[in-house]
């Protein structure tokens, strides 16, 4: 095994992997911005560097600085995490020319699936079901042609997408040239590549995806599937697994064809197909993924491995210490990803002092954060602050289980999506497991109905609001009873100091 | 003491007594005993009639919230000493208006300047933050009188960005 | 399923029943003494009443004003947790007479396994293997023929001992008369009942238990075992699921067996039977707790079960949701108990406030705590403070996973076990999995050993002491620049003190 | 600002300079630059050489700690103003002792009471937490000039409980 690897993320992700190392017995590197010295993956990495400040290309993208410190300081491979440099084939290169291991497949496979034009030519050519559509780029004219023969409505899509840029629906024949026009400028714009494809659009599927995973030896195996569906502008808010829809048939099948995919492509260590699934249950190929995701918890609850542990075991050369027929679900697993945004306020982010940070535990509860009390979130990055996933028998027991963990879960200082999460876990076609992609459009949409009993707990809210105001007394029963100190007394007199120069400000 | 607390425009009339140890509490016409401690920096934990609430205080800016079980309640608490400045306040709706930040972030765009005049809801101030854009907007129908900060400046939460006349 | 459900009890098994209650929709109602006003298990529950002052006998033993409290709100039924009134067969009847369920067997079975010269009897009847030895109590005399029969060496029991007390080993017949005599006055002082029996001492067995579920329609299943075998004075210390001796054979044995003995008693709900296994695997009847044990969750993480879910569900009358063939056994989990005491001055207890808390977390890791920074651990109460359990794919993952949770686990202001777990858990025996019952005392009397760069860590140590004393700068990178804020300091402040109240002692 | 620290009866003599921002430190005749935060209270994140250690910062009672990744290290650190007073302070071994209270509890018994001659490691009181009971004992030969607490009273961790002279 490694015996030491520098982890080229930050946040959640980059503490993850210190975990993982840890548990291995490898030493681990982190890297840093300037505003990230304090952050929880420097403080818990055996060793730390600065490589830049806080602009993302200045730092956690800055190829040349990475692979210097990784160099000095003897670290054997490198793991990219999800986001930054990890799809980046041109970093991937690099690790290999300066004899680092990079913690993911090979650099052709990342750039066969880099461009969404070329893996939906290899993909169809391995027999991947793809949604009917171009399968390279096309001129205005053969858009339209080729929009005529699958039937509206289409997708005018960039080859170099992602994200949701470069995309554009088009529900009849007169929009779609100047569509098409605006999504290649966009694209020009972006990707600084204008290459438009098409497909036909599919009304309210379900996303759901397969993770993969190939060793060096060329084995491959699926480890069951995972339900993304609860999306935002093309961002997974909630995945689970298994998928509600999904039948042991239907997940073998779905199974065979992303095994398929990854061996087709010579796809080794931990991967993800993503397929869109309409409403008669077909799945169409959507795209892979060549790293680690965001929701890969939810596969490691229900089958009981650890995929960083297995990422590291397989990119040092080891064989998959199992085999297909080895692989079981079990239970039912949920994610909801938390982050420093304000849903009430058009999801607008909201950096800033993590003032209290209360965090669930208990039976069936997992948080993977990259956070702690008293840490500034900065406002460089991602607002991602930690992922809370739970574990129980079936779905309804996952649910019940999640909404009890994000009861106990506060975070103070800074505004959350917390309260979002209660919404959409007590909508009844999240709990019918209704849900497609716009599912959370649907509901944020709706108007959100008066909460039962609020009355009675707005009068509690008033009466604990003047008693914070009068300077709560500060005891814990006999044994409890310390002193009130002055500087624990921020809060309420933040909010005396409010109430005080608001009753003057018009004077 | 007696406390003035607004929530979602309703406004309590929170009467509070200390009893020794313990509080007495008036609000309304209803008079209660109080079981409060407080567990931690800003969490009070409250019995009133046997039930357990674990109530939470939270500021984010100038926006101060209570969190009681799973709701969110945004609180604004008038103290004793503030009472009749605030009447005042209240009844004017006519003098200078702050623009202040929500959040931290980064000044990207002044799009009207001192002197301009601006309606109610005109966007004034971009500010960015974690790749996102946030309009600031004219409280109030009128004149832009104070810039207090140039592009590209940081901003905190809270703080003053321009006023309207 | 019951409306409202009354824990008599505190600490971390409140919580965790409160944290069912919560998932399955039941109001919890807790129940505190003076000195727990402010406890976690108060904060938790939907309702909470006083019972009475700190003494146990004045509150979470006070039967009357329990009952009184759970008449008084409504609650259906009543969950001991484990310790109080778990195994109080008078407090099980009394909650029927009162029509309040209690969680737990009918108290028939509890008395039965309550006394155990009779539970020896019973379970001798009903085929279950025993240490050899009499089965009831005896004299002097009866016992020296006894012992001869069985050869020395033998242990002198009370029958209604527990926890130690009454307890003798008796190498030589020399002996035998004067432990006798003492075992048999220790017992008529602590349990005011001077039966004695004796049984043939077993060197250095493994105790190994097995849980059992007995629904109210005659099914009982057993979910797998767990190795206890790591104690301090007849208390557990860490437990695991699987143990490491046990095979597929010998599980399904002494589950039947466990099975057969939890049926000839009546026994529904949950119920552990404890064996000792010596060193031929040979396993005999140790005796059977009526209750939830406290290592628990070592048998949720590798069955995938909710065992306080599923207490509730029997205790409401409803049938056990799986049967025998159903139950799987997936991976490894290793619990260990954290206490606030301090092992290098005798184990003694370490009460006092919390003054940081920082918890472990992430993949693998569950905490089952029922304290929180600030919170003043009582000097009344056992000194538990909470349960650190893991789980991984196997026991050598499950090990290195712990460390890396101990590693993260913090607790400032008393003193605490945590870095003991962490001399267990490196230790070659442990390692190995090689442990019986004299395993802990064995570690403990042996030396620790230099830790390897200590030294160097010295350094760091005497550099960070200084930093601490030096006020350090409060800072977490460009936008944490927080202010000093004068509260805070008051750990760096203590530590002056004492420096200086030190130099001017003895002027 | 010089440092005394003494660690399992090794004494170390930490010099800190403040550099600006950060922290240059010598310690023996060795000299680091110290790249340190303290990421919360009583926790330093400190990069020395590249290695990142989290130290926490733990007293109980009169006792303080610094725990280093794994290892707890007891520590007793003299500043600057209280050097010469130490020394002082070292080289009497003749004075008045005092027995302190190691942790919370209750005094259950007074085993020698004042003007009884008690030897070095005597048990003296008798303290009970958790339904454990702790002798505390002599510090040194001599007799025993005051006592502070009566059986039956609620002690704190740190408290002066007896002299031995």
């Amino acid at each position: 095994m490694f015996k030491k690897v520098l982890i080229a993320n930050r946040g959640e992700i980059a503490v993850r992997v210190i975990r993982a190392c840890r548990e291995m017995g490898i030493a681990s590197v982190a890297i840093f911005s300037d505003v990230d010295r304090g952050a929880l993956h420097v403080t818990q990495a055996d060793e730390a560097y600065l490589v830049g400040p806080a602009p993302a290309r200045e730092s956690y993208l800055n190829v040349a600085k990475i692979l210097a410190v990784a160099r000095c300081c003897g670290a054997e491979a490198i793991h990219p995490g999800y986001g930054f440099l990890s799809e980046n084939a041109k970093f991937a290169r690099a690790c290999a020319e300066a004899g680092i291991k990079f913690v993911g497949p090979a650099p052709s496979a990342m750039e066969l699936m880099g461009s969404k034009t070329r893996a939906r030519t290899a993909m169809q050519a391995a027999g991947v079901p793809m949604v009917p559509g171009s399968a390279r780029g096309l001129s205005v004219a053969e858009a339209e042609e080729m929009a005529a023969k699958v039937g509206f409505p289409v997708m005018i899509k960039a080859a170099a997408g992602g994200g949701g840029k470069g995309m554009r629906l088009v529900k009849t024949p007169a929009e779609l040239k100047s569509s098409f026009e605006t999504a290649q400028s966009e694209a020009l714009r972006s990707f600084n590549d204008g290459e438009i494809y098409l497909e036909k659009f599919i009304e309210n599927p379900r996303h759901i995806e397969i993770q993969v995973l190939g060793d060096e030896h060329g084995n491959v195996v699926y480890l069951g599937e995972r339900e993304c569906s609860v999306q935002r502008r093309h961002q997974k808010v909630i995945e689970e697994a298994p998928s509600a829809i999904m039948d042991e048939d239907m997940r073998q099948r779905m199974g065979a064809v992303a095994v398929q995919a990854a061996r087709s492509a010579g796809y080794t260590n931990a991967g993800t197909i993503e397929f869109l699934v309409d409403a008669q249950r077909n799945f169409y190929f959507l795209e892979m993924n060549t790293r680690l995701q965001v929701e890969h918890p939810v596969t490691e609850l229900v089958t009981g491995l650890d995929l960083v542990h297995l990422q590291l075991r397989i990119a040092c050369g080891e064989k998959l210490p199992f085999r297909q027929e080895d692989v079981g679900l079990r239970g039912h697993a949920i994610e909801c990803r938390i982050y420093a945004e304000d849903p009430e306020n058009n999801f607008f982010p909201s950096p800033g002092k993590i003032t209290k940070l209360l965090r669930p535990s208990g039976p069936g509860v997992r948080e993977d954060s990259g956070v702690y009390e008293g840490w500034t979130v900065p406002l460089d990055y991602d607002p991602m602050l930690s992922k809370l996933i739970v574990y129980a028998a079936n779905r309804t027991m996952a649910i019940a289980r999640m909404r009890r963990a994000l009861d106990e879960y506060f975070v103070g200082g800074i505004k959350t999506n917390l309260l979002l999460f209660r919404r959409i876990l007590e909508h009844p076609d999240f709990v019918a497991a209704r849900i497609d992609t716009g599912f959370l459009d649907r509901l944020l949409a709706a108007k959100p109905g008066p909460a039962s009993g609020t009355n009675s707990l707005a009068e509690v809210a008033a009466v604990s609001a003047a008693l914070f105001a009068a300077v709560a007394p500060q005891k814990n029963g006999r044994n409890g009873g310390s002193k009130t100190e002055d500087g624990k007394r921020s809060g309420v007199s933040a909010w005396k100091r409010a109430a005080r120069s608001e009753g003057v400000r018009d004077k | 003491m007696i406390y003035e607390v607004t929530i979602a425009e309703k406004t309590y009339r929170v009467e509070l007594m200390r009893n020794g140890d313990r509080w007495n509490c008036r609000l309304g016409d209803r008079e209660w005993p109080l079981d409060v401690v407080s567990v931690q920096d800003g969490v009070l934990s409250l019995l009133l009639d046997g039930k357990s609430y674990e109530v939470k205080q939270e500021t984010v800016g100038t926006e101060a919230s209570v969190v009681v079980g799973l709701e969110r309640f945004s609180v604004s608490v008038q103290d004793p000493r503030s009472f009749r400045s605030r009447r005042r306040a209240g009844a004017s709706e006519q003098g200078v208006k702050k623009i202040t930040a929500p959040m931290p972030g980064k000044v990207v765009r002044i799009l009207a300047g001192i002197g301009a005049t601006v309606e109610a809801g005109q966007s004034v101030i971009v500010i960015e933050a974690m790749k996102m854009q946030n309009e600031l907007k004219a409280p109030k129908n009128g004149v832009i009188k104070k810039i207090n900060v140039a592009e590209g400046a940081a901003v905190e939460a809270g703080q003053s960005l321009a006023e309207v006349e």
